[in-house]
């Protein structure tokens, strides 16, 4: 993942991904199991199959939708469909890639944005603690969001059934995983 | 001392033109050995071939030379007129002057030093040639069928037919194979039973066909033309002479909960049993597992109520042996069954069945008469999803070839529920259509014009009960990959067309090669497509791959001429290309020290060990011995031999040797 | 190096390569003449000694060519031939042999073009190389020390 | 005995007594439980969504400091932890390379020497062999064995026979008295990390799988992972939203319920903790008959 960040443009999503994540597109035969039992299906504007249909393709223009997808934001990586899939194609670690590629050539799909949010609040409690610690968290979310009447009726509830504690528990020496974080970032511009 | 002629063809000018046969033929006549060299404008001509025949006689020639075309063109030409001449064909050997030279090169020195080297070559080859006389190996005319199925029964009527006698193996207690199960069949929608039985009949009458069913081969030894099969008759405890198949016995044995193979285990038979009515022999045969004499030496109620007493408890499994010129396998297939797939509910389901399965509900000779009715409930289902390629081209669960027949059976199987219930629906679920045969697309055409069978592009993830109803959860990938779920009465997959289970050690008793796959290996993919590597061993139906009726049938009649032809002559002659183990005078025998390692890697298992002896029989030696009549002559074994002592005729090491030594120009 | 033409053997077995240099001769695809053609029932019969006794005797370059795998025409024999080469090879290499003198390809009988191109590039690499010369320069002396080290470790 | 400990942050907040709960059940079979210490997180779906090293790092660490502690074995009850730490061992193992900048970046050694079990994998190999004797109460209920994605999915991390119908929360819980129910959501995805982004997609998936467990009839839900249980348990009212109706179905953990089958007081293994109610489980309770 070294070169992460120096990707010249006219090398496809489909050769980075085969060369980064060892994912063949052109192993799926389109039968479209991996849809049919997707849980989101429904939810999804690019069907698990359409993504790698499109990877397949390598039409002008089918880069940007798929990484302006929604879909690429919504699977679960709940692994449903490469467990069943006959050609074995790791799904989820495609979306994953195309997720990372989106944020880089920020092209995310805004109906996304809440998810992402939550994913970088996440990030950064870690960064930050070690740990996470749902009070942070919702927090950071809700500044990044803006939704902040999202939930505050079980706040209280969950603080007296001690589900809730603000005291932040933290690894002890922090400084690793920020380390770690830094060590990255350096490496291969993570998303951050 | 050699006297060779060598003669130099200008094939019209398709030689000369490049190479100065002038030259080359006045270069051959001062090589050592040569006693005659000339050219002419065509050899192969009569005139031309006349010249080398009076050429032979005229300087009593040892072995001829000819520079033309290439020997897969001319050499049998050649040998023809050598032997004409009066020496053994095998020592005319031929020069490739035309496809190796002239044809690829430009007329130049260059051209002409190649074709003198070539010639020079192969005339130090015909100098270590020695004459060889072909093999003659005696034919046992008759025929050894293993296999009882549809397949099998072409290939032996055919056989037998032609006037060999034809001996037919069939493991299970009936011949008819899955044919024998089947309701209708595509493209005709012919009842299966009716064009099959009046064939079973046949074979069991034919004056020139041995039937053994319940008999399955125990041993193959022996080479083309002279088999020695062994073949175990297993314990009917039955005897088939007296019975009269009256039937009185399975009408009254109580154990009647055995799953009953023929109906695909959806119905049950008694442990005294004939497989199915039209059966032949439509006999008894005990299955001694489930039988509660044999397990707990109680009831006997067969013996007592047979009225001709031939029912016997002790009978044994016999052995005969027989003396086979050659044999058909046509042992044919399996099927996958539902708990291959964990995803449709590891064949959980009492409403999701296979293939076979649905032929036997839909079969009038079925467990429901011919009513599709669900095996739940007995209900007739209103709504039939079937799932093409179950198993077939799935990577993930190990079947990557395409079944073949699945597309076509299951348009049949959504065609029959229509006929006989035109208000239900039924839905396939396929990734292509495969209908490539006579009659075959128009026959899928028709289930979706006329009997409105609803197709889906898509596999189905994934199928699961709910109030007895069976959810499908599918895709339609031509409708954007929306998502498709069925709430089904009844799932049929069309599951993945397997070998045997048994197939790989029929396939070593045979020794006969196999794919991965366990199908039987054919010698070769286009050519050779019924023969397998080991001569006289042929292949018929689904054994080498997933075949439909018509396939399996042809290639049945194919391997059966096959055989028509071997049994034409009482004796068999072949090319004498074969490896043979020097001799030498006692008390060494033979420089072979028997490691044996020749044994080892001949592709077709034409190398014993022998023991000599002296006359009081003590074993002197241990060595190899060839088997001419199996030996292909590939040479492997001459490679691979540590002190030389196997040679292989025609491309002995002193002919390969003297040949390298003499395009090198080096005196040898 | 430009006036050197090298002797190039080739080993070939009778029911792909032979018939694919056929091809060539039929369809007119004009090479290299500097290669000798010797015929084999197939490749599982050559005996790679057999190699070694025409480099000793002038050959500059050898071509073994057979059916692809799986296609023999007496199933295994190419097999045999490949497993053997890489043993060979490694005993060549070992020592000090220039094993890129020995060129080992499949060419099947449809391949006519796919010959021509073979003779045509082991040409010209063999020319590259000049004649061959080195058989006596092998050190049988230091193989034998290095082989009694590789045994005694 | 000694086994290494790999709470995960869901452990300590939303879902503590899961944690509660295992180590009630492992005090009584006389199992200790020790902590990896100075543990962090694994990084979750947010890292593998967002950055691969990430994702791999992080679990890497913990694997790093366990093995540094001398821990041959480690349990990992959160199933979405189990996940992470097994999928980047299992990367670094096959890959030299991210091995290799896998180090750099935590700055420890790593030799993958360290088991990793699941919260079943644990029971099975050192609850049940002693279970019989501590098992006092019959849980006399029918229950939903609900597994979800990452205990049955991917097929290369997870262990279970059969990952399509699992059977291992159904013998424990057989072992525990209940009756399991046959029904068709085991494995479906309860939304995971979409609690907080994406409820309304929470709601639809969790829905489902009540709605199923509902219809056949289970009384109480069986789970052994803190996201499907806060999913299932703490999203009801949206999920009454979803599907207009109100299923007050109790969602624990496995360890839970093994817990009261060994009698150990609904208090002591955090029953209280729960948004619905878990009385009517804890009411089912019935002494064993010997």
């Amino acid at each position: 993942m070294h070169e992460s960040t120096t990707i010249k443009q006219n090398y496809s999503l489909k050769s980075q991904l085969e060369e980064k994540v060892g994912v063949i597109p052109s192993h799926c035969y389109q039968c479209g199991k991996c849809t049919a039992g997707c849980p989101l299906n429904d939810d999804m504007d690019i069907k698990p199959n359409q993504v790698l249909r499109m990877l397949q393709a390598e039409q002008p223009g089918y880069e940007d939708k798929l990484l302006g997808s929604l879909s690429i934001w919504l699977c679960l990586a709940c692994d449903t469909c490469y467990s069943r899939c006959p050609q074995e194609v790791k799904l989820s670690q495609v979306m994953d890639f195309l997720r990372q590629e989106s944020v880089r050539q920020n092209k995310v799909n805004n109906q996304a944005k809440d998810i992402l949010s939550f994913h970088k609040a996440f990030l950064e409690t870690i960064e930050k603690n070690g740990k996470l610690n749902e009070v942070w968290l919702t927090l950071n979310y809700k500044l990044k969001t803006l939704n902040l009447i999202q939930d505050v009726q079980k706040a209280p509830s969950m603080f007296l059934k001690g589900k809730l504690n603000p005291i932040p528990n933290r690894v002890h020496n922090v400084k690793e995983i920020e380390q770690i974080f830094k060590r990255i970032s350096d490496n291969e511009g993570g998303e951050k | 001392m050699a006297r060779i002629g060598v003669f130099i063809c200008h094939c019209g000018e398709n030689i000369s033109a490049t190479v100065d046969v002038a030259r080359l033929a006045e270069e051959a006549s001062k090589m050592p050995g040569v006693a005659y060299a000339m050219d002419y404008k065509y050899m192969c001509s009569d005139p031309g071939q006349t010249k080398i025949i009076e050429a032979i006689k005229e300087y009593k020639l040892t072995g001829i030379v000819v520079g033309a075309c290439s020997p897969r063109m001319h050499e049998a030409t050649f040998r023809k007129a050598a032997e004409k001449g009066g020496i053994n064909p095998f020592l005319c050997e031929i020069a490739n002057l035309r496809e190796h030279i002239s044809w690829v090169h430009p007329r130049s020195e260059a051209t002409t030093k190649k074709a003198i080297d070539i010639v020079r070559t192969i005339v130090n080859k015909v100098k270590q040639d020695t004459p060889l006389y072909p093999i003659k190996v005696p034919v046992t005319k008759t025929a050894l069928v293993i296999g009882g199925g549809i397949a099998g029964i072409q290939a032996a009527l055919d056989i037998a037919n032609a006037g060999h006698q034809v001996i037919m193996v069939e493991k299970s207690p009936s011949i008819g194979g899955h044919m024998s199960q089947l309701s209708e069949t595509f493209p005709t929608l012919d009842c299966s039973q009716c064009i099959l039985t009046p064939r079973m009949v046949e074979v069991a009458q034919h004056p020139n066909i041995t039937l053994h069913t319940f008999a399955e081969v125990e041993s193959v030894s022996g080479f083309v033309g002279n088999f020695d099969v062994k073949v175990r008759l297993k314990a009917r405890s039955v005897d088939l002479s007296i019975c009269t198949g009256c039937g009185a016995c399975w009408q009254k044995c109580p154990s009647k909960k055995i799953p009953d193979e023929f109906n695909a285990g959806l119905s049950f038979r008694t442990a005294i049993y004939s497989p199915f009515p039209q059966a032949v022999p439509n006999k008894p045969v005990i299955d001694r597992a489930n039988c509660t004499w044999f397990q707990k030496q109680k009831c006997g109620l067969c013996k007592k109520v047979c009225p001709v007493g031939a029912i016997d408890y002790d009978t044994k499994d016999e052995f005969i042996d027989l003396k086979i010129g050659a044999i058909v396998t046509a042992t044919g297939f399996d099927i996958k069954h539902t708990d291959f797939f964990p995803e449709y509910g590891y064949g959980e389901f009492k409403d999701v069945i296979d293939g076979l399965q649905f032929e036997r509900l839909a079969s009038a000779s079925g467990p429901t008469n011919g009513e599709i009715r669900r095996p739940s409930d007995g209900q007739i289902p209103e709504k039939i999803v079937f799932l093409a390629c179950s198993g077939s081209r799935d990577k993930a669960k190990g079947i990557e070839y395409c079944s073949k027949i699945c597309c076509m059976y299951t348009a049949k199987h959504a065609m029959l529920y229509k006929h006989k219930h035109h208000e239900g629906n039924a839905y396939i679920f396929y990734m292509d259509i495969r209908s490539s045969g006579k009659n075959y697309d128009e026959f899928v055409r028709r289930a979706v014009e006329e009997d409105d069978v609803h197709y889906i592009r898509g596999r189905v993830s994934r199928i699961y009960e709910k109030n007895g109803k069976l959810i499908v959860k599918g895709v339609d990938t031509l409708m954007n990959s929306e998502p498709v779920e069925i709430e089904a009465d009844m799932v049929v997959l069309a599951t993945a067309v397997v070998a045997n289970p048994d197939a790989e050690s029929v396939a070593q008793k045979m020794h006969i090669s196999y794919d991965k796959h366990h199908f039987f290996a054919e010698a070769h993919p286009k050519l050779k497509p019924v023969e397998t590597n080991t001569a006289g061993i042929m292949l018929a139906g689904a054994c080498q791959s997933a075949k439909d009726i018509p396939d399996a049938v042809s290639q049945a009649s194919a391997a059966a001429s096959k055989i028509i032809g071997l049994f034409s002559t009482d004796v068999m002659t072949r090319e004498p290309v074969v490896a043979v183990i020097n001799r030498t005078m006692p008390p060494l025998f033979t420089t072979c020290t028997g490691c044996l390692l020749c044994m080892e890697v001949c592709p077709y298992h034409a190398i014993e060990r022998e023991e000599i002896k002296d006359r009081a029989g003590n074993v002197l030696k241990i060595a190899a011995k060839v088997n001419a009549g199996l030996c292909q002559g590939c040479g492997t074994c001459v490679a691979f031999c540590r002190n030389k002592s196997i040679d292989l005729q025609g491309y002995t090491n002193q002919q390969m040797l003297s040949e390298v030594m003499a395009l090198l120009n080096k005196p040898f | 190096m430009s006036e050197f033409e090298p002797k190039i053997v080739a080993f070939v077995c009778n029911w792909c390569t032979y018939a694919g240099a056929d091809l060539a001769g039929t369809s007119r695809t004009q090479y290299a003449p500097n290669v000798r053609i010797v015929r084999f029932p197939c490749t599982g019969r050559i005996d790679f000694m057999l190699l070694m006794k025409a480099f000793e005797n002038g050959a500059d370059g050898i071509i073994v060519s057979g059916c692809h795998p799986n296609d023999c025409h007496y199933t295994s024999g190419n097999f045999h031939a490949r497993r053997r080469w890489i043993v060979f090879r490694s005993l060549l290499d070992f020592i000090g042999f220039d094993t890129d003198r020995i060129t080992f390809s499949w060419v099947s009988a449809a391949e006519g073009k796919k010959w021509a191109t073979l003779v045509n590039e082991v040409t010209e690499q063999i020319q590259s190389k000049g004649p061959f010369t080195d058989l006596d320069k092998l050190d049988f002396v230091q193989l034998k020390e290095s082989y009694d080290e590789a045994i005694t470790k | 005995m000694k086994i290494g400990f790999y709470p995960g942050c869901s452990l300590e907040g939303s879902s503590k007594e899961y944690s509660q709960s295992l180590f009630a059940v492992a005090e009584k079979c006389g199992v200790t439980l020790e902590e990896i210490n100075d543990w962090s997180c694994c990084g979750a779906s947010a890292a593998h969504s967002l950055n691969h090293d990430l994702s791999i790092a992080l679990p890497a660490r913990n694997l790093a400091l366990a093995e540094k502690q001398q821990m041959t074995e480690i349990v990992i009850p959160c199933a979405a932890c189990y996940s992470r730490l097994a999928s980047s061992q299992k990367s670094m193992l096959e890959d030299k390379s991210v091995l290799k900048k896998t180090q750099g970046y935590i700055d420890m050694k790593f030799d993958g020497n360290v088991q990793l079990l699941t919260v079943f994998e644990f029971l099975q190999k050192y609850i049940f062999p002693v279970a019989d004797q501590y098992i006092v109460n019959k849980l006399n209920q029918k229950t939903a064995c609900y597994y979800g994605c990452l205990l049955a999915r991917p097929k290369d991390l997870t262990k279970l026979e059969r990952p399509e119908n699992p059977m291992e929360m159904e013998i424990i819980m057989e072992k525990a008295g209940a009756t399991p129910i046959d029904w068709a959501f085991k494995t479906e995805c309860c939304g995971a990390g979409f609690s907080m982004s994406r409820t309304d997609l929470v709601a639809k998936l969790s829905g489902r799988i009540l709605e199923d467990a509902a219809e056949r009839g289970a009384e109480s839900i069986i789970v052994a992972c803190p996201m499907c249980q806060s999913n299932l348990d703490l999203r009801r009212p949206e999920i009454k939203k979803q599907l207009k109706k109100d299923i007050n179905i109790p969602v624990l953990f496995i360890t839970q319920a093994l817990g009261l089958s060994m009698g150990i007081p609904a208090n002591d293994l955090g029953l209280n903790n729960h948004f619905v109610p878990t009385g009517k489980t804890v009411s089912c309770i019935v002494k064993k008959e010997v």
